[in-house]
């Protein structure tokens, strides 16, 4: 193999490895080649990318090569790292989320003796990223504030409506048949779905009118 | 394709049948095997085909689907129609339908995804050669999710994984409870004024739950009994508007309080 | 700040991300820097990449540009054993796939009329892969969910956008067929449109009758 099939090979491998690399590792890799010219191709690597302006380097750490960004770069990966960060929700907003989606409007009370745990911290940074809002006070003592969800959180999933959420029921049934749908009965799982209600609600409101 | 997977061959018949999911695959794959034009289907021929395949499937102890027996249905069905004379009584005013017509739509149809799926497949191919970088150790961070991505799924996910950790699930579901009458006649009044138009099931937006629904109703019959809104439908079986009436604007409540 | 000096910087964060990553992002990086002249970056740096005997490329997918190792090295980036590959689609997942890609979006049912089988199974496969998801509701009664396609189908075929997936073939085929039969030549117009696809079916399936 000549060296300018070599180079690409050790580059491609320690771009993908992520990891520093050791030259035995290479060698699993590629075993026809020599030791020597393996480390002769990785040294004409970092030779390369010190040449010229590049954003990485090749470092030798602990005896093993490993493809870094350069250090001059720093800021600037900080700072996709840390706006990577903002955009992403943890697992406990998103838990928060669904709760507050799916049961709005609810106090924050209600979030808590669901999850089990305090949901101040979480709604204020749901709040701040504008994928909840406050929806009015619930009358009861105290009049807690009510929180649901906002258009933007509509935007982000595409929802044309609220009503567009898919039922729990439907999710965890994709998978099975309509027939073993229509069969069930269990009234606690059709919490979630609110369109076969509201036609019922409809019809017995007509029938009130009629009745007048 | 799904005809790769051969059926092993026990009945020793030498015969092999591919396994077919469907009625629309087996049917392209006879057409395709037998060079036969799919625009004008031999189709006593193609029928036979079809039976014989369902025969040899059975004596493979394959389960068949219904969908192959509908299909062998229709193209009995079809068969029959194309063996009747052409009726010429009517004036040659409309030309009979070819009885195949339908059938014919339906392959064409599913042909054409089913070649997008081969296309998919190389793109598939080619994209398995080619490797990102595994993502820096800042993995402390593995649950969360961009919400650039953050789909519907996420949410169903993240709300399973609630329900699973409840100690008793109808939590969830019966928390709301609390929600009365009165709030919601609250809402409904804020939600209206002199002269506006809602749809009915507007009021039901975000409405979630069954107590939710009987509360919502429940307000709304209270404050059609007060006055303050009408309900109006214009046309048989159109849809229910409510019309906030003048009563809402003099109207303070204050009467709830004193339940 | 100079090209030479963007570049580098550019560079860095394809690195870095792993994932594909927009212009948009990079622009909250380099808020300075105008959007044209960092497409233009990152064109050059894609031409770069492509000249000399690199192990690595620079390619656009969904809409976003993202580093990876080019397909030659593959036999040996496969070797390091770290790298797994997810299992192939299997077919009934590829049609499927294909069917809500180009029509999306659409509801089970409406997979089922073309593909003659139930997709139940198969559409909760590809939204456990994160292939598919649901996008919203058909207003008809029922209220079915509709699907679509996500971002990381595109990523998966290494697609740009949804414009870039093939063209439907059978289309030009039946088009062909038209010209030929009534001696028309609007084959352009039938890309997407079905409708006129069964119709045209429905002239030669005459013909062939009236001519026998």
């Amino acid at each position: 193999m000549e060296d300018h099939e070599i180079k690409p090979i050790i580059e491609a491998l320690l771009f993908v490895s992520g990891d520093a690399i050791s030259v035995e590792r290479i060698r699993e890799v590629l075993p026809e080649i020599e030791k020597s010219k393996i480390i002769e191709m990785l040294v004409a690597l970092q030779e390369t990318y010190e040449q010229s302006d590049r954003g990485m380097q090749i470092v030798l750490v602990a005896s093993e090569y490993q493809m870094t960004t350069r250090s001059e770069m720093s800021p600037w990966v900080k700072k996709l790292e840390k706006i990577k960060t903002a955009s992403r929700l943890s697992q406990p907003s998103l838990e928060t989320l669904a709760i507050i989606a799916y049961k709005q409007p609810l106090t924050r009370a209600e979030v808590e003796a669901i999850r089990g745990v305090d949901a101040a911290g979480v709604i204020k940074t749901l709040i701040d990223r504008r994928l909840v809002k406050i929806v009015g006070r619930k009358e009861v003592a105290g009049r807690p504030l009510m929180y649901g969800t906002t258009r933007d959180f509509l935007l982000y999933f595409g929802l044309p409506n609220l009503a567009g959420l898919p039922t729990l029921k439907e999710f965890s049934d994709i998978a099975e048949r309509e027939a073993e749908l229509s069969e069930e009965s269990d009234s606690s799982e059709l919490a979630l779905e609110p369109a076969s209600e509201v036609e019922s609600c409809e019809e017995s409101l007509v029938t009130s009118e009629e009745s007048k | 394709m799904n005809g790769l997977e051969t059926m092993e061959d026990v009945s020793g018949i030498g015969v092999k049948v591919p396994a077919f999911e469907g009625s629309l695959e087996l049917l392209l794959h006879l057409i395709k095997e037998n060079q036969v034009n799919i625009y004008d289907i031999p189709i006593a021929f193609i029928t036979q085909q079809y039976l014989e395949t369902l025969d040899q499937m059975k004596s493979l102890n394959l389960s068949i689907a219904g969908d192959f027996l509908v299909m062998a249905a229709t193209l009995i069905h079809i068969k029959s129609k194309m063996l009747l004379p052409v009726h010429e009584t009517e004036e040659a005013e409309e030309i009979e339908e070819d009885p195949r017509f339908e059938l014919v739509a339906r392959l064409l149809e599913y042909k054409k995804f089913k070649e997008a799926a081969g296309e998919l497949e190389s793109f598939e191919t080619i994209q398995r050669q080619i490797f990102a970088r595994a993502p820096l150790p800042v993995d402390s961070e593995t649950c969360e999710i961009s919400l650039g991505n953050l789909d519907m799924t996420d949410l169903l996910t993240a709300l399973q994984k609630v329900i699973a950790r409840l100690p008793d699930p109808a939590t969830l579901f019966i928390q709301n409870d609390e929600l009365s009458v009165r709030d919601k006649i609250y809402f409904l009044v804020s939600m209206m004024e002199p002269g506006k138009t809602l749809l009915f099931d507007q009021i039901f937006d975000g409405v979630q739950t069954r107590h939710e629904v009987v509360v919502t109703f429940l307000a709304l019959l209270e404050v059609i009994r007060l006055g303050l809104i009408k309900v109006l439908q214009l046309e048989d079986c159109g849809a229910l508007r409510l019309i906030g009436t003048d009563n809402l604007k003099n109207n303070n409540l204050t009467f709830l309080e004193e339940e």
